[in-house]
């Protein structure tokens, strides 16, 4: 019985033209599976047993991945919501919250992910540094990590202003006086951040921008970057 | 050894399904989050106040684009978004009928096309008397011509 | 590993479970469901049924910009049928003034229109501190669209609007567009009118000689009322009272009674309330300041209400010599009062001035020899849109549900040193009332702007109605307009006289002005026995003849002369109509038989002239709005037969 | 004899590709210098692992979001500050270090720094020893730095997080904050 269950589902032309092969049983299928698939991008075919111990790395990168791709499915959605404008951005937190199916969810996702995703992206980083996992051939890559880390607190910063409640405001206008006290270009540096003198609409706009489009293209590359120089330096770290 | 094998088996195929069932249920979830539960757009249907408000005739709304016609007590209220190119069409009392100003679309008094280049005729409205003595009107009702809201004076 | 698998794929599902739960349970659901159930009991067809959504209802009120979702638990708000129903379903009162489409809820109501829970909507919360208002300051709204003229819709808001005029608030706290105005008497002379154990007593506390008054008490320590009094009265009169030469104590309480003056002032708690109680008056001022001023009080303070008298100066001493004897408080014993003045004798000129300028009294009252430095309190101006964080409630433990910017007005009001000791505003001692009725007033001071389409003011604004020449000054004089209306000036506490001209007869009003007496049965004689001279009412009357007069009347001068009112078959015909078919005795007399609810008709031809009494009958709300005479719409021949009744109905003697 | 464009394209992708998939063999990969037995496929070994490290996060974050809702507060108004106005959590460190000094040094120079030093650190530390280990004693110094930069960086975070009231006055977790 179950034999014919398993055989309508899984020997029909569709189902193999989506999966090449069948169960990888055999070292040589799961070889296959791996090549014939996505994951050859990323992953190797095979790999030391020892890097897949959890304790190596904690799994903390790839948790900091996952939760970029949990941003992203939930901001995408969010967007649909959100107006970026001063008199309609905080009635969408209301709307998002009182009225629309599963908008208080998406949003608290959205949140939390955001803050997890501060603290576990410093946590990847004090991980590869405390297994030296930077030296060569691997500098490139923790240089790009450093900038990533950077890239998740403009991020984080960005979308902190969205909700346009007095946490948001606030925090920005503290931050944009920060961004003043710079030498010889602060000034015209924050008129460029904010749009203006005031954080208003402009600034609003333009945080916005930089929220959906910008550094998440930004993020996107770097991690394909970073994901790629992973493989090509051969893998986790390990001693010689 | 094969029936522990077997038992494995199943288990995957229970982790896939909850699997299954939780991203299709977030798909799911997904879609009906984009289905909006409120509107930022007037109401479809509306109150225009008391009968004794619009005296014998065609009283235009300009607010809801719509008239309201008194014929004796009897009330209809038609659209006043024309057919052809949403123009506001003018009553012409002298003649009877709607008049376009934009492409020349007339309508008869009984919004049917008589003339100029509107494809349909102009829609009645379902109109209701409230509880509260109020002419209520449902924009997403069409009604034909011949359904009348009757007040006794 | 797949074990791993297969359990955290289940939790996944079970957290994802709980998701849509959490979701799906909204807290408006359980009152749409009650709703529904009531609705069957109400007698909801099955079609009403079916249309009871379970959504979120929403009013989008683009130009006032707002949203307000009370409906999706306020379910029956325009139902006539949910009455009597409990809340949150039951109807709307005001419905049909305020529709829901034009103005929604929270314009009026406040709270938080977004939210679909009790405790978000209704409020406050962490993110929405303005709170739903309560009944008691529901009004303060009201001002957003219709101004402070409401009188009657809005009649809290109107109290607190005069209040606050009359409090002297504007003194210590600026309002834009409202007028600073020092509203108390000016302290220029005040040695020469009160006694120094008076005033030493009464700034400890005013309330305590006249419970009434609007002073309020600055709970002063005995010292500073000491230093205060002392710089007040810099030198203490050494003349004695007694030199006053008194005049007959009989003759003056004949005059007091004859002048009405109980009309005005009260003395132990019985009479008018437009001047101070005068039971103790004797303890506070000077005789000789008592006759300067019933002689001519407007020109010791020209803002008074008190009408100039044409009293003798021997009128006057009578008065004064009964007042003197029958007005004073027993209980103050003679030596208390010398050591009184005595303890103000030692007190510190110096520390009094520094305390009268602390305590802002030149906000008031003119001040000898003190600057007045403006408004030394919070300027009031949009105190309505205060924030609650600016709102210190000091020490007071307060919840956070009574955390709201009425609650802490009214409990200023109430107790204004409550939340900081040391604090300047005195304490005006208001009941619950007049403090509700100020903080709905401060409420309505915002700057939140509604669209000019939502406009519309229902009252009429103060008149500026303001006579010259020798009638402005007879009006002046009499303060005829501190009790009686003219073209929208003046008290409701007498007829309004717009149109007097085409109402009363000249020889009724020569006759009235000299021995006033109540026209309505009912009513105590108020009318004040003003001593006014012949020729006087002489340019009364000609003023009220040629400026005060309505058209509608005067045109009636035709048809009236054609009418056969002295015929005796037309007058027999009125007679009765007036007590059978209408039966007018209901309500009004002649020759004291008949219901005392209208006016005495006796004599009525003698007082009224013609032409007012056809115009009168034939529409009695087109002058008096509010009259509760019927409109009976009678036919020319029957108005024609009444009027002549009217006419013949002489007193009999 | 003249060779053609398409001939020379394909000569020259010959001399590029030194190597071509042939064939797949069953049977360990010749790893030079290693054992065999010290690898292992990557299915299902690491991917079912990756998959439920997903899961984990996933339940992670629908936790949180069923028990604690995201903040907001009231609209922004410009006019009424809160105080003290705080910028986000992972910028407190920096707002601390601002209510220091000048802010040039706090707000500018010192993160500025950090993220030049740090991108740095592989160019200075050259060593070859203790590569993927944890806390390898050749690295003591090493990690004692940067342990004290990480708890600098936290230490800050902390005390501008709950340590810090109005205007910026320093007030213990269990301490209260004056009501004005």
């Amino acid at each position: 019985m179950i034999e014919k269950v398993k055989n309508i589902v899984f020997q029909n032309r569709f189902w193999k033209s989506v999966f090449r092969h069948g169960m990888p049983v055999n070292a040589r299928l799961r070889s296959e599976a791996v090549m014939s698939n996505l994951f050859l991008h990323i992953h190797p075919v095979k790999i030391y047993k020892d890097s897949l111990l959890f304790r190596k790395t904690l799994g903390l990168g790839l948790i900091s991945f996952y939760l970029f791709f949990i941003l992203c499915i939930t901001g995408i959605l969010l967007m649909f919501y959100y107006i970026p404008h001063v008199q309609r951005a905080y009635q969408d937190m209301k709307d998002l919250e009182f009225a629309v199916s599963f908008g208080m969810i998406l949003r608290n996702m959205h949140r939390w992910g955001a803050h997890s995703m501060v603290a576990l992206v410093f946590l990847h980083m004090c991980r590869v540094f405390y297994t030296a996992g930077y030296r060569h051939p691997r500098e490139f890559n923790w240089g790009v990590g450093v900038i990533l880390f950077v890239c998740t607190l403009a991020l984080s910063l960005t979308g902190y202003l969205l909700p346009w409640d007095q946490l948001a405001f606030w925090a920005i206008t503290i931050v944009v006086n920060l961004i003043e006290t710079m030498p010889i270009i602060g000034d015209d540096l924050r008129y460029l951040v904010v749009g203006g003198t005031l954080v208003g609409q402009n600034a609003l706009i333009r945080f916005y921008v930089m929220h959906v489009m910008v550094l998440p293209l930004l993020v996107t590359m770097l991690i394909a970057v970073h994901f790629w120089r992973i493989r090509k330096d051969g893998g986790l770290a390990r001693p010689e | 050894m094969s029936s522990e094998h077997d038992r494995r088996d199943f288990l995957t195929y229970l982790g896939w399904f909850a699997t299954l069932g939780t991203f299709g249920g977030i798909s799911v979830a997904s879609a009906r989050y984009m289905v909006p539960n409120i509107l930022y757009e007037p109401p479809k249907s509306y109150k225009i106040g008391k009968p004794q408000d619009y005296p014998e005739g065609v009283n235009f709304l300009p607010d809801k684009r719509i008239f309201v016609v008194n014929n004796g007590g009897n009330y209809k209220v038609i659209s006043a978004v024309c057919t052809h190119m949403g123009c506001t069409p003018r009553w012409i009392a002298e003649k009877d009928r709607w008049e376009c100003p934009c492409h020349g679309s007339i309508f008869n008094n009984k919004g049917v096309v008589i003339g100029g280049p509107a494809p349909k005729p102009l829609p009645w409205y379902e109109v209701t008397l409230g509880s509260d003595n109020k002419l209520f009107v449902n924009e997403d009702r069409i009604v034909p011509f011949s359904q009348v809201l009757t007040i006794a004076a | 590993m797949k074990r791993i698998f297969v359990i955290l794929s289940f939790l996944i599902l079970l957290f994802y479970i709980w998701q849509i739960w959490k979701d799906y349970n909204r807290p408006y659901l359980v009152y749409q469901k009650e709703f529904k159930e009531l609705l069957k009991q109400k007698g909801g067809g099955e079609a009403e049924l079916d249309d009871v959504k379970f959504v979120v209802r929403q009013r989008w009120l683009e130009k006032l910009n707002r949203v307000d979702r009370c409906e999706t638990c306020h379910l029956g708000v325009e139902d006539p049928r949910f009455v009597d129903a409990p809340q949150p379903y039951t109807t709307h009162p005001d419905a049909d003034k305020h529709s829901f489409e034009r103005f929604g809820c929270t314009v009026c109501h406040g709270g938080q229109g977004l939210a679909t829970s009790v405790e978000d909507a209704h409020g406050p919360t962490e993110d929405w501190y303005k709170a739903i208002s309560s009944d008691n300051f529901l009004e303060n709204s009201c001002s957003k669209c219709h101004g402070d003229f409401i009188e009657q819709e809005a009649p809290v808001l109107a109290k607190g609007r005069t209040m606050f005029k009359e409090y002297g608030c504007r003194g210590c706290h600026n309002v834009q567009g409202l007028e600073r105005v020092k509203v108390a008497p000016p302290l220029v002379k005040i040695g020469e009118k009160v006694k120094i154990d008076w005033l030493y007593r009464w700034l400890q506390n005013p309330q305590m000689y006249l419970p009434e008054t609007k002073m309020p008490n600055f709970q002063l320590t005995k010292e500073e009322a000491a230093d205060m009094t002392r710089f007040l009265i810099p030198r203490v009169r050494i003349k004695d009272p007694d030199n006053f030469e008194g005049g007959s104590y009989a003759r003056g309480k004949r005059i007091l009674s004859e002048s009405r003056c109980v009309t005005c002032h009260s003395f132990e708690g019985k009479g008018g309330d437009i001047g101070p109680d005068l039971a103790k008056v004797s303890s506070k001022v000077y005789p000789e300041w008592l006759f300067e001023w019933i002689k001519n009080p407007q020109a010791m303070r020209p803002d008074t209400l008190m009408p100039a008298y044409g009293f003798s100066d021997q009128d006057i001493r009578d008065l004064v010599a009964f007042i003197v004897e029958e007005y004073i408080d027993l209980e103050l014993e003679d030596d208390v009062i010398q050591q009184n003045i005595q303890f103000v004798e030692s007190a510190n000129v110096g520390r009094g001035k520094e305390l009268i300028e602390k305590y802002g009294c030149t906000g008031c009252h003119e001040i000898e020899g003190v600057e007045d430095r403006g408004e030394i309190g919070l300027d009031l101006t949009a105190i309505g849109d205060s924030h609650i964080s600016r709102m210190d409630f000091g020490m007071i433990e307060v919840s956070h549900e009574e955390r709201t910017v009425p609650n802490w007005l009214y409990n200023k009001m109430k107790n204004p040193r409550l939340f900081k000791a040391g604090l300047k505003m005195p304490d005006f001692t208001f009941s619950d009332l007049e403090a509700e009725a100020l903080t709905t007033y401060l409420m309505s001071r915002s700057k939140e702007v509604v669209p000019a389409s939502y406009h519309l003011h229902l009252g009429e604004r103060p008149s500026d109605y303001n006579p010259q020449g020798e009638f402005g000054e007879i009006l002046d004089n009499y303060r005829c307009l501190v009790c009686h209306t003219i073209n929208g000036r003046g008290g409701d506490l007498a007829p309004d006289i717009s149109i007097e001209g085409s109402r009363v007869k000249e020889k009724w009003l020569k006759d009235f002005m000299k021995t006033p007496y109540a026209i309505r049965p009912i009513l105590v004689e108020r009318m004040p026995r003003l001593k006014i001279s012949d020729s006087e009412v002489e340019t009364l009357y000609s003023y009220f003849r040629t400026t005060l007069v309505d058209d509608r009347v005067e045109k009636l001068t035709g048809s009236v002369k054609e009418m056969s009112l002295k015929d005796p078959e037309v007058i027999s015909l009125g007679k009765d109509l007036y007590y059978n078919k209408y039966a007018c005795n209901a309500c009004h007399q002649v020759n004291l038989k008949g219901g005392t609810i209208g006016p005495d008709l006796t004599s009525v031809g003698e007082r009224l002239r013609t032409e007012w009494i056809v115009y009168y009958l034939s529409d009695p709300k087109a002058f008096l709005k509010r009259s509760i005479e019927p409109v009976y719409d009678f036919t020319e021949k029957e108005l024609e037969a009444l009027t002549a009744f009217l006419l013949s109905a002489k007193e009999k003697k | 004899m003249p060779v053609s464009d398409e001939q020379r394209m394909s000569e020259q992708e010959k001399d590029l590709k030194s190597y071509g998939l042939m064939n797949l063999v069953e049977g360990e990969t010749p790893h030079v210098g290693k054992e065999p037995e010290e690898m292992t496929t990557t299915w299902p070994h690491l991917l079912v692992k990756e998959l439920n490290l997903f899961y984990l996060v996933m339940i992670f974050i629908m936790g949180m979001s069923v028990f604690f809702d995201a903040p907001l507060e009231e609209m922004a108004n410009p006019s009424v500050t809160p105080n003290p106005a705080k910028a986000p959590w992972y910028f407190l460190g920096l707002q601390e270090l601002l209510s220091w000094g000048p802010p040039f040094w706090g707000g500018i120079f010192v993160p500025t720094v950090g993220v030049i030093i740090l991108i740095l650190v592989p160019y200075i530390d050259r060593s070859r020893v203790g590569t993927g280990l944890w806390f390898h004693p050749s690295r003591r110094l090493y990690n004692i730095l940067f342990t004290v930069f990480v708890v600098v960086f936290i230490g800050l975070i902390i005390v501008g997080t709950f340590m810090r009231g109005p205007i910026w006055g320093f007030y213990w977790p269990w301490e209260p904050w004056p009501t004005h």
